[in-house]
Order: C-alpha cells, then structure tokens, then sequence
C-alpha cells in the first residue's frame, strides 16, 4: 500500500474515518490558548501547525492521576480502567517516539494493566512537524511508532502505514486517497539526544551549581516530559470503609523523592538534578545505556528557569555566564 | 477473588495469624496469605523482599525473616517508623493485609553453596538475614562454617536475642553479640561484648579468602564493614550487601529507587561491594 | 465500630473551613455516621468540652486569651489535634501584617482609644503553643482532604500528605502559565499543591493561600518576580498574605 | 438578690456570642448580647494593601458571605478607581450573589433552624430523625454551591470574580449543567415555606425598622438605603445617616440608622416593595399577612421565599448568559489614582455596606465595612431584652431556649460584624 496520498481538501472526510476506529483525538487550543490534544468534536478546532502540546500524549496512557486499586470485603481489587477505543490524530515523531519510550517501561516483563489496556486500543496517527527554536532535533523525523504517518507533501500528506491497524485504517479510507509518487522519505527517528556518559554527572561544571540554586522544583520539566513516568502511590480511606491506591506523576526534583524514614538519599537539589540527567540521558535498569530524551523541547520551553540540561554537554565557552 | 492472570501491582490478599513485640518498637508479624499467593511466594529466596499493603495506609517493601512455610506464612519483622508501619503495629489478630512478591535479587545461594558465610547484622539489618541464617542452617550441609555477628544498640533493642542463643547452642553456627552500650547489668543468660560491630569483627580470624559476607545495617555501617572486610582479605564480589530505598512499586518502574543505574527492587536489594564500586551514592 | 467523639471548631478566623466541612453534602450523611459531633458550636447545640476526645479539629489562629484557653482544653482532651486550614497551620490572613505592624496599633486603629481595648495579641499557628498531629491546609481546604482527613482517622492513621508545589498539578491540567505567559505575579513555584490549581485553572495567579511547598525555593521565586518588573515591597505583601515572615533568601 | 443567666456558646450560628440575663429575683433588668469572636481588624490589615489586594483579603471576614463580600468589595472598588465591567461580568456576579442567597438560606433554615423545629440537637441528630427533608434540604444547598463552585471557582472566597473582569466566563456546556441543578432544585425550595411558616411558642416582639436597598431590581446596581416609614437617602452618604457605636462588653458594635435600631434582610426585603420573579411572587401574596409588617419571627420564613426567587432570578440570569455567549477575557489595565468608592449589596441577612479610599499609588488609605449583623445588633438586643420581660418568670431553660430561637431568627453572622470600623 505504498504510494497513498491524501489531498489536504479530503482531511476533514479523513478524520470521519477514523472516527470510525475509536473517539477522535487532535491538537487543539484551550481557552487560555493553550495547545493540547483533546477530542475533536469539530474539524474546525484541529490545529495542525502546532509545535508541541502543554502535555505530551502519555496522559492517555499513563494519566496525571490514577486510582490504581481500591480496597474493600478484605482484598485489592483492580481499578476500573474504563478505556474505550482512541485515535490520537496528528502526533509528532518525537512524541511517537516518547510513546515508544513508555512501552519499553509499562509493556515489558510483567506488563502494567492499565497501561496496557489503554494501549492496546489507541490507535496513533503521527504527522510531519516543523521544529522551532526549542526543539532539540534538527531536522523534521518520520517516525514509524504508530500505525499511520501522515508526511507533508504539494496540498496533502503522504500516508504510510506501520502497522496491520494502520492497513486497516488506509482500507477504510481507501475512496479519498489518490496514488501519487512517495517523496523520500525522511529519516527515522529515535531518542534524539544521544546517551551520555554517566560519569559526567559528577564533572565539576559551574552549571550544575547555577541550576541547583535557580531549579525551583515546580515539576513542570516532567510533568512535561513525554518520557518522564515516575510516580507516586498513595493510599486513603474512604468514609464508606475500604480504600483507594492512587497513582500520580512524581518528579525527581522533590524533595521527597528520594526519601526513606530517617534518611535521603538525595538530599540536596544538586543531587536530584544528578539523578534527573542520569536517568533522563544514560537510562536505568533495564533500559540502561539509552537516552530517552526525544527532543521536543518541552522542558526547555516550559522551565521558569530556562534550565537545559543538556548545556552540561556542550562545550563551557557556548553557555552564557 | 481470583484473576485469571495475577496483576503485578494487585496484592493477595492475606491477613494477620499473630504478633510479637520484639523491642519497643520492633515486632515480629506471622501473616497468611490467600492460598493464591503461594505459586509466586514459594520461589522466595532469602534477601529478596515482599510489598506488604496494610489496608488504609498504603504499602511497603519488607525483607521476610523467614523463608515461607510450605503453607506461604511470612515472618516479617517491622520497625515502626512512620505512616504505615504505625497502623501496621495497631493491628490485631485476623487483620487483613496484602502482600506482593517476592521482587528483586536475593542472596545468590548457588555460589555461595559450600562456603563459610559470615553475617553481620546491625539492628534492624538482622531480619533480612535472618531469613538468610535460617536458610543456611536448614541447608547446613550444603555450606561453610556459618558466623552470625550482630550488633544492637543497647541490650533491650537485641532482637531474636534467646531464639538466636538457642540456635547457637545448637551446635550449627558461631554467634557473636555486641551492643554500643549496656545502661543497665547484662543478666548471665548471653554472653555479649560491649563495642561497636566493626570492633567485633577486627578481633575476628577467619578464611577470608573462601568466605563471603553478607551485611545489613543502617547506611554508615556499611562502608565501614566493606573497608574492614575488603582489608581482610574478602573479595569485594563475595561480599553481599542488602540495601534500602524508597519503592513505591517493586517492579521497576516508579524509579524512586535508583542506585547509580541501577535499580534496588531490580538489581537488588542484594548487591555485591563489587557492583557497587563507582556508585557514590550507593551507600 | 465505635464512632470517633470529634470536636470541631475555629479560634480566629472566618469559619471557612469549618463550612467547607459542611459544604460536603453528599458525604454529610456517611462522615456523621463515623463521628460523634461532642463539640462542634458552629451546628450543633448541647455541645460538651469536658470530654475525651479522639480527634479534635481546629480551624484558625491563636490571637486571644479565649482562644489559647479553648486550645488548650482541645489539646488536653484530644488523642489527635488537627490544625485545620491556613490559619491554624500558618497564621493566615489575620496575622498577614504581624512582621510590620504591632498589635496594639491594628486595635487602635479599629477600635478608636474610646474605650478598654478587645484583649489580642499577634494571631499565631497553633504549633506555636502545643503539639500539632496532623494538618490540612488550605484557605479554605478542599473538601476531599477534609473528607480524607476524616475517614483516616475512623481508619486510625492519617491521610498521607502530597508534596508537590501548584505548578506541579496546574502543568498536569494543561493551563496557561500566567507566570510565564503573562508576566503575573504567581506564587505557584513555592505554595503547596493539592488544590488541583484552582485558581490559575481560571486564569487568576495562585495567591499563595494553601502556604510554602517543602524546600521552596523563595530566593529564586522572588527574582522571577523581579525580573518581571514586580517590587519587592509588593511581592513581600503577597507573599505574606497568608504565611507572615518567609525567608527571602531560602533556596532549598 | 441579683442573678446572672449565661447562654455560652450560642450555638448553630456563624461565630462565637453569648447571651447574658440579668435578673433581680424574677424581674429581668438587663440582657446582654455579647459577640466574643476574636477581633479580624481588617480595616486595618487593609491600610497599605494595592487596590487589586483589596477584595481577595476582605472576602475572608466571613466564610459564609464570602462572596457577596467580595462582589461589593469589587464594586467599591470599581466605583473608586471608575471600571466600568462587561454585561457578561455583570451577570456572573449576579448569579453568584443569588447562589450565595440560595446557599446561605438553605444552610440557615435547614441545618441551623430546622433543628428547632423538630426539637433535635443539630443536623446529626437531624440525619437521623428527618433524613430526607435533611436531604431536600442539602440537595437546595448543593445547587446553589454548584452554582458558585462553578462561576467562582471556588466555593468559599471564590477566586474567578476579580477586579474589571472575570478570570473565565463560563461555557454553554456549563451553564446549561447549572440550570439543570438549579430545576431540579426549585420544587423543595418552592416547598420550604411550609415548614417555615410554623408558628413561634413566644409572645410578639416590638416592629421593626425595615432597612433594604433600592432599586430592588437591580442587585449590583444598588445606590439608595430606603427605611420603611423614613427618609430614602444616597448610599455614599451613607456615613451621615448610621452611627455606630461600640460597648464595653461585645467586640462588634451596635449601629443606629437615623437614630433608629434597623432591621435589615429577607424580611426587611420583602417588606419593602420586592422585586420578586413569578413563583416567589405567589408564595409572597399567599403569605402577605404573616410578613408585611410583622415582626422578626417571619425572617425564616422570608427567607424561604427569597431562596425560591434567587433561584429563579438565577435560571433567568443564565439564559441570558447562554444568549450572550462567553467573552473572551481582557483584563482591563487598571491606572491607581487618589478616590474613595462605596458599594453595597443585600448579602443574604441583609444590608452590607463597603467602603475604600486609596492614595495616588493605589494604596489602601481607609477601609470600612458594615455588616448586615452589625447593622441588625441593635434590633437583636432589643428584641432580646423585649422576649426576655414577656417571659419573666418561665422556667430558665424555656426562657434561653426562646432567646436562642430568636437570635436564630435574625441569623446572625458574628464572624463578620466583628471586625469593627474607624469612627
Ligand atoms: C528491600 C527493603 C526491605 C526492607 N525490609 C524491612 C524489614 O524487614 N523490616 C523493616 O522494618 N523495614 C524494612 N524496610 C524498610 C521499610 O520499608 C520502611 O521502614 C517503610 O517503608 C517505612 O514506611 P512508613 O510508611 O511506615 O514510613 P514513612 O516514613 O511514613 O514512609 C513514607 C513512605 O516512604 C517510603 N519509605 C520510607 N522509609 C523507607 C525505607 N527505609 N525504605 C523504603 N521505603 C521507605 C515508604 O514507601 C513509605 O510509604 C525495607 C526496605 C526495603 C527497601
Ligand atoms: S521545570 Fe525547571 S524549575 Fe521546574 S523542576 Fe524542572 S528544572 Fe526545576
Ligand atoms: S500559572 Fe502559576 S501555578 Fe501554573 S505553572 Fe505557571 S507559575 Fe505555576
Ligand atoms: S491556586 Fe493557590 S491560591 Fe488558589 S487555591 Fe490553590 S493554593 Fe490557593
């Protein structure tokens, strides 16, 4: 099914279709004028030229905040994860890739339920972007971690499918395409900041003073991230006896973190930004030896900040005093 | 209830069979788990540790004392130290509980089969190795000349202190005791030096070269017990150590517990000196 | 099981919290069934101080005679105290000018010297004269902690606490960062999370009332401001509307 | 030989009073009303504070009329500084001041009052005696909290009313939602005058001074204090006509107006030519005997058909919202400049006065607040010591109970009147 192309006057037939396979969702703006994916109820409200979302799409599968378990009659049971079917439309390579990330995460050896679930009916249409000044790619990516990928041609989109969804999705839509010589297509991508050496978190850069004393752990960089999935777990009662086990975003950066009763094993903001780089850039158990950062750019755009913490690896006489 | 395919983050459900108060603050809890749970449990290896749910409060990772019976009862010994140890040592008899596991590497036996072991516990560090201990005097063949060297900080926060003297009476393994400090006369029932436990072990002559350690403490002990026991002549890859973070998952994914990078639940909680070696911030 | 005997009741302060409990229509029904209101004088009458009880519940400042003497009874009859709100846990907004103005003075301006002045010296948070167990802040508090807050202590712990700053929850929930985006003058940085970002959810910057996150960085909080072109005479007043006394130059 | 009865707490209000007997064998001498709330001094916690400041402080005087206090605090301020605000904005605080009507009468006649009628401790004991007149009852409540939850963001010092605007208007999607709530409330409400109209066990009390605010059409747009049987006079002038005046005993201060103690709330309201939607209309005509003219027993039940006509002021004003459309929020800038500005709306007990000046920065020079209580104290202590002579030589307890029942007519708000003004 190569050589499939959509004319941008049929898009609005095309996301018709793919209605068909789950609730349509798409970059849009909020009130305040945010841009952020949400269910497109109204072709009008799609924003196709945006550059990144507040928050990335992990928040469909992996949501801010979770009841994980709820307790009651004397056991744990399994929090109702009420997914339906979802098509994401329009997500950029890097948030494909960050999606890809997370699979690694939650879908490997002992899967996590929720998680799964919810992946298992997301259906992902990406589409080619343009980086802008905060992105850390340097070049528009294609990224093949979804089922459809919609790159930018003369008054349409070139469409390649990347999995047997995505086959079905182009059948379905198969009266709006047209056959039209596939440009090459750009490169794939991957985590887009290379691994880094782990010991570099103990270099004597001055910026690792400047940013512990500037960072005002407000989350934001995480909360972010599209690759970021720490989380907390809380237990509370609840009036009508049993209980509920929530799940929610954590951020290395707390003070709490790293916190066991009587101790902390990083105490200080210089040693949460350490253990940030190094899960962030050298990976963990058992993804270890991978960077995870996609590159697009949330953490450098949404810090109060302006903390980077990439600028450790450039050379000292490129970081502004 | 029954799943078909167990969730990793649903705990069994279990409850509580009995507790005893160990010292002040420490107790010994006997919980049964649904019969559910006893396909995973039965795997347990010394060192390795459970995710206890103490309903209303939340969860813990807990080093079992004890291997599991063969009907799945743990032993858990618990300090009380905060939000959910607190309502854990409130509970009665019959109380339900959760439990999870177990996760993370234990004490690699294999290796260790037909090696003298030497244990060195401090304070609390004495419940994952107890479990340990009772492994290897149930297996006694299977190993090396076994010492138990364990250090409290006063007399009264001894913990297992006549289970430990009995089984030492046994025959099985050498045993030495030591605390910080003695406020008040030690009755003549254990014989117990007064010092620190790296003091205790200075004295100590033992095939270093054949032997592997496996140490569990509080954080400053150990990197005390590594120096003294490396200078002794122990390889740094026999020597075992079980180290504590903050988890909130136990399999890998909320990332609060991360050593180097490495994760404890993961990788650990049993490490060697060895692996850890270019970790600053490992001990 | 025994339902908990609970005193419920406010020193200085607007009653907020105390209402925020009763705004809980749909748990009303079930949070009665797990206490005993002994002493709650905002809605019930017969109210009885000379008991034991297992939680009391205590909203506002300590400002007056009358209002260490009930404290003090509270805290003698109480297994659990509760510091319920901004004002029992920070001061709040009454004591807002306590690092710039006397007490006496406020009075007099107030009351004119006509005649015998009311009795009241700077409004203070409860820890400030006795032991506190447990705390839910806010102004007013959100009404799942105090729902949280309560079906713990039936449960016989207490709810575990959050630690993250607004920023945290207010990100999560996709606004516009009035800080940021709008040059506002926002304390989101520094004041504890919880409310699910109330107010920059609708467009109005976090005034702080829920008090300092854990290791907020104030010093940092407080350039971000300056540099947004706010003095530091107007940033020390926000800041201080609900906490007096923070230190300017904390970073962790 | 002298004797001292002393009802401490007085319970079921907004605050902490207490109510002193003075007798002489079984003559009553004296009563004493005493409002021992700790004093707020926010008059003078104001002094200094950015006009923008102004309203988000002074809406923590009280709790329970947060937001009307924060609405006149806006309108003083507006008034002082010359913003003039959109239609959208207009009537979203509006609506937020019927909700807090809807609200504050629902709590005060279920949860306070009802109690009394059914011979119960408080709303615990109400839970299991009359559950499900107490679940009506909350269910009126929860309406009109929806409603402020929804366009205040917040229920208790809302957050999305500010100064020339609002953070953001609200959406059809949510307004429709609100309407739902509030039909579905208005059959209990329309209900409650019939539980409310049950006759006091105490003799008559002396009539009344009603005190409203005029045009009564127009609740945000109010500009004259009119009192039943004297002169109308302008609001900025407002000084000139009530005198306040503080006594040793209490820590809030008894006010005069025109020389005369005032009543003012839903009584005082319906008394002077209301301006009430269709429903309430009809329960008012039905109920005309019992309210025109009579004394404070009937504020229950006024209250109970004021609460029917703020819901259904506020269906009406969210259709108009739902026609309007959302408005994009602009602020507008805001220049300081030297001015006093007065405002006042009728809070759910009454008349409640807000006054400010600032300097040429913007600074808060003077700050000045009467409260609807503040304004009713002096009516309250006469009626006390009026109820308390009636029934010289009942039984104690029946005599503290009658006093708090009364007190409970007048419904109080201690928290806020005792904050005080500069003479
Ligand atoms: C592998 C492992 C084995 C352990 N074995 C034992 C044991 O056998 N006996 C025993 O008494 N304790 C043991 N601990 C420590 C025990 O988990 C903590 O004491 C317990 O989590 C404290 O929880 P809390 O809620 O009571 O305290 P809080 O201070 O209220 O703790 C808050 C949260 O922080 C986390 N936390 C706090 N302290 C620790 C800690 N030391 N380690 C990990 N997480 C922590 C917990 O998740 C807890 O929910 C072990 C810890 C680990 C990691
Ligand atoms: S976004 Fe910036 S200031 Fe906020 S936690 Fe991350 S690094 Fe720190
Ligand atoms: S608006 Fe305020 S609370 Fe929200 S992210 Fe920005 S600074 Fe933080
Ligand atoms: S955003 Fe700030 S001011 Fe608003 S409720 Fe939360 S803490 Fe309070």
């Amino acid at each position: 099914m190569a050589n499939n192309f959509l004319k941008i006057s049929r898009l609005d037939q095309f996301l018709e279709t793919l209605r068909l396979f789950g609730e349509l969702h798409a970059p849009t703006v909020s009130e305040s004028g945010v841009h952020r994916f949400s269910p497109l109820e109204d072709p009008d409200e799609l924003h196709l030229d945006y550059r990144r979302t507040q928050i990335p799409p992990k928040k469909y599968l992996f949501p801010f905040r979770e009841e994980i378990l709820h307790y009651g009659g004397g056991g744990y049971r399994e929090g109702h994860s009420s997914a339906g079917d979802l098509v994401i439309f329009g997500v950029h390579s890097c948030d494909l890739e960050g999606i890809a990330y997370l699979d690694r995460v939650f879908l490997a050896d002992r899967p996590d339920p929720g998680y799964a679930a919810r992946r298992s009916r997301l259906t992902l249409v990406g589409i080619a972007c343009e980086p802008d000044d905060f992105c850390f790619c340097t070049a528009a990516t294609e990224s093949a971690s979804c089922d459809l990928f919609l790159s930018a041609g003369q008054d349409g989109y070139h469409i390649t499918s990347y999995s047997a969804r995505g086959s079905a999705l182009l059948s379905a839509a198969d009266h709006l395409l047209e056959e039209r010589a596939a440009q090459p297509s750009p490169a794939i991508s991957g985590p887009c900041y290379p691994a880094q050496d782990p010991e570099l978190r103990f270099s004597d850069h001055p910026l690792w003073q400047k940013f512990a004393s500037t960072c005002v752990s407000c989350g934001a960089c995480s909360v972010c991230c599209p690759t970021c999935y720490c989380f907390d777990v809380r237990e509370y009662p609840t009036l009508s006896g049993g209980g509920t086990r929530i799940r929610e975003w954590d951020n290395c950066l707390f003070a709490t973190h790293g916190e066991v009763a009587g101790a902390n094993f990083r105490p200080d903001r210089l040693d949460r930004l350490r253990y940030r780089f190094l899960h962030k850039y050298c990976g963990f158990t058992p993804l270890q030896g991978m960077s995870s950062c996609v590159g697009c750019g949330r953490c450098k755009e949404f810090c109060p900040v302006d903390i980077d913490l990439r600028e450790l690896t450039v050379a000292p006489e490129k970081v502004e005093p | 209830m029954k799943q078909p395919q167990h969730s990793p983050h649903v705990p069994y459900a279990a409850h509580l069979i009995e507790r005893r108060d160990l010292s002040e603050d420490t107790a010994l809890f006997r919980i049964a788990p649904e019969p559910g749970a006893l396909a995973e449990l039965s795997s347990f290896v010394p060192g390795q540790f459970v995710q206890l749910s103490v309903p209303d409060a939340g969860e813990v990772p807990i080093s079992p004392a004890d291997l599991p019976t063969p009907e799945g009862t743990l032993e858990l010994c618990v300090r009380r130290v905060g939000h959910v140890t607190d309502l854990l040592h409130k509970l009665q008899p019959g109380a339900p509980l959760g439990v999870r596991g177990p996760f993370g590497c234990g004490f690699p036996l294999p290796e260790m089969a037909g090696h003298p072991v030497l244990l060195l516990a401090g304070g609390l560090g004495i419940a994952p190795l107890r479990s340990l201990l009772m492994h290897l005097l149930r297996h006694r063949d299977g190993y090396g000349e076994i010492t138990l060297m364990y250090g409290a900080k006063q007399p009264k926060l001894m913990l297992f202190r006549q289970e430990l003297a009995a089984l030492a009476a046994d025959g099985g393994m050498r045993l030495y005791l030591t605390v910080d400090f003695a406020p008040e006369q030690l009755d003549g029932s254990f014989s117990c030096a007064l010092g620190l436990l790296p003091d205790l072990l200075k004295g100590f002559r033992f095939d270093a070269a054949d032997t592997y350690a496996a140490v569990c403490g509080p954080p400053p002990l150990y990197r005390c017990l590594i120096s003294d026991l490396e200078a002794g002549g122990v390889a740094p890859d026999r020597i075992l150590l079980s180290l504590e973070r903050r988890m909130r998952c136990g399999v890998g994914r909320c990332c609060h517990c991360g050593i180097g990078q490495k994760l404890c639940c993961l990788d650990g909680p049993v490490f060697r000196a060895s692996d850890l070696k270019g970790i600053p911030e490992a001990l | 099981m025994r339902p908990m005997k609970v005193a419920i009741t406010g020193l200085t302060a607007c009653s907020g919290c105390q209402l925020t409990l009763l705004n809980c229509e749909d748990e009303l029904p079930e949070l009665l069934g797990l206490c005993e209101l002994v002493y709650f004088p905002l809605a019930e009458s017969g109210n009885v101080l000379d008991a034991q009880f297992d939680a009391a519940i205590v909203e506002g400042a300590v400002s007056t005679p009358k209002d260490l003497e009930l404290l003090f009874s509270l805290r003698n009859a109480a297994r659990v105290l509760v510091a319920y709100g901004t004002c029992a846990l920070f001061g709040g907004v009454a004591a807002m000018n306590n690092t710039i103005s006397c007490r006496r003075d406020l009075l007099q301006t107030v009351f004119g010297d006509a005649v015998q002045l009311p009795e009241s010296f700077a409004p203070a948070p409860l820890a400030n004269y006795v032991s506190v167990d447990a705390a839910v802040t806010g102004c007013p508090p959100e009404k799942q902690e105090i729902m949280e807050l309560v079906a713990a202590l039936a449960a016989g712990t207490l709810p575990p606490a959050r630690c993250y700053p607004v920023c945290t929850e207010c990100r999560s929930r996709e606004n516009l960062c009035l800080l940021l985006e709008k040059r506002e003058l926002c304390l989101g940085p520094v004041v504890q999370g919880g409310c699910n970002a109330r107010c920059p959810a609708t467009g109005i910057v976090c005034e702080g009332c829920r008090g300092p996150v854990r290791e907020a960085n104030v010093a940092q909080e407080l350039e971000l401001l300056l540099e947004r072109g706010f003095g530091r005479e107007e940033v020390e007043r926000r800041m201080s509307r609900f906490k007096p006394g923070w230190n300017y130059g904390q970073r962790r | 030989m002298g004797s001292v009865v002393e009802i401490a707490p007085l319970t079921r209000l907004e605050g902490h009073g207490s109510v002193r007997i003075y007798r002489e064998g079984c003559r009553v001498e004296r009563v004493e009303l005493n409002f021992i709330d700790s004093p707020r001094l926010f008059e003078a916690l104001l002094i200094g504070k950015s006009f923008a400041e102004v309203p988000e402080i002074i809406c923590r005087i009280c709790a329970l009329c947060s937001t009307v206090h924060k609405v006149t605090a806006l309108l003083a301020v507006e008034d002082a500084l010359g913003i003039e605000v959109s239609e959208v904005t207009a009537l979203t605080r509006e609506l937020m001041l019927q909700a807090g009507m809807i609200q504050d009468h629902a709590l005060h006649l279920y949860c306070l009052v009802l109690p009394d009628l059914l011979g119960v401790r408080g709303v615990a004991e109400l839970a299991s005696v009359a559950p499900e007149l107490l679940k009506a009852g909350l269910a009126v409540k929860k309406a009109g909290n929806t409603v402020l939850e929804t366009a205040g963001g917040r229920l208790i010092h809302p957050v999305n009313i500010c100064l020339g605007g609002l953070g953001r208007s609200l959406n059809k999607k949510e307004l429709v939602r609100l309407k739902d709530e509030l039909q579905q409330a208005l059959p209990a409400a329309q209900e409650a005058h019939r539980l409310f109209s049950t006759p006091f066990p105490f003799p008559e009390l002396p009539e009344p001074a009603f005190l409203a605010l005029q045009p009564s059409d127009r609740p945000l747009g109010a500009r004259l204090c009119r009192m039943a049987d004297g002169p109308t006079f302008p609001l900025r002038d407002y000084r000139q006509h009530v005198e306040e005046r503080v006594v040793g005993y209490s820590n809030a201060k008894l006010s005069t107006v025109q020389g005369k103690e005032a009543t003012v709330g839903a009584l005082a309201r319906l008394n002077l030519d209301p301006d009430l939607e269709p429903l309430a209309a009809q329960l008012f005509a039905t109920h005309k005997r019992e309210l025109v003219g009579k004394d404070v027993r009937s504020n229950n039940l006024a209250q109970a058909i004021e609460m029917c006509h703020a819901i259904e002021r506020a269906l009406r004003l969210i259709d108009r919202l739902i026609e309007l459309g959302p408005q994009r929020a602009s602020a507008p800038a805001i220049s300081p400049r030297a001015a006093t500005g007065s405002a006042a709306c009728e809070a759910p007990r009454g008349t409640l006065i807000h006054s400010y000046s600032f300097d040429a920065q913007g600074l808060c020079t003077m700050a000045d607040v009467i409260t609807p209580t503040a304004l009713n104290q002096g009516a309250l202590a006469r009626d006390l010591l009026a109820l308390a002579c009636a029934m010289e030589g009942e039984e104690t307890t029946r005599m503290t109970t009658a006093l708090e029942r009364l007190i409970r007519c007048y419904d109080p708000c201690i928290s806020c009147s005792v904050h005080l003004l500069t003479l």
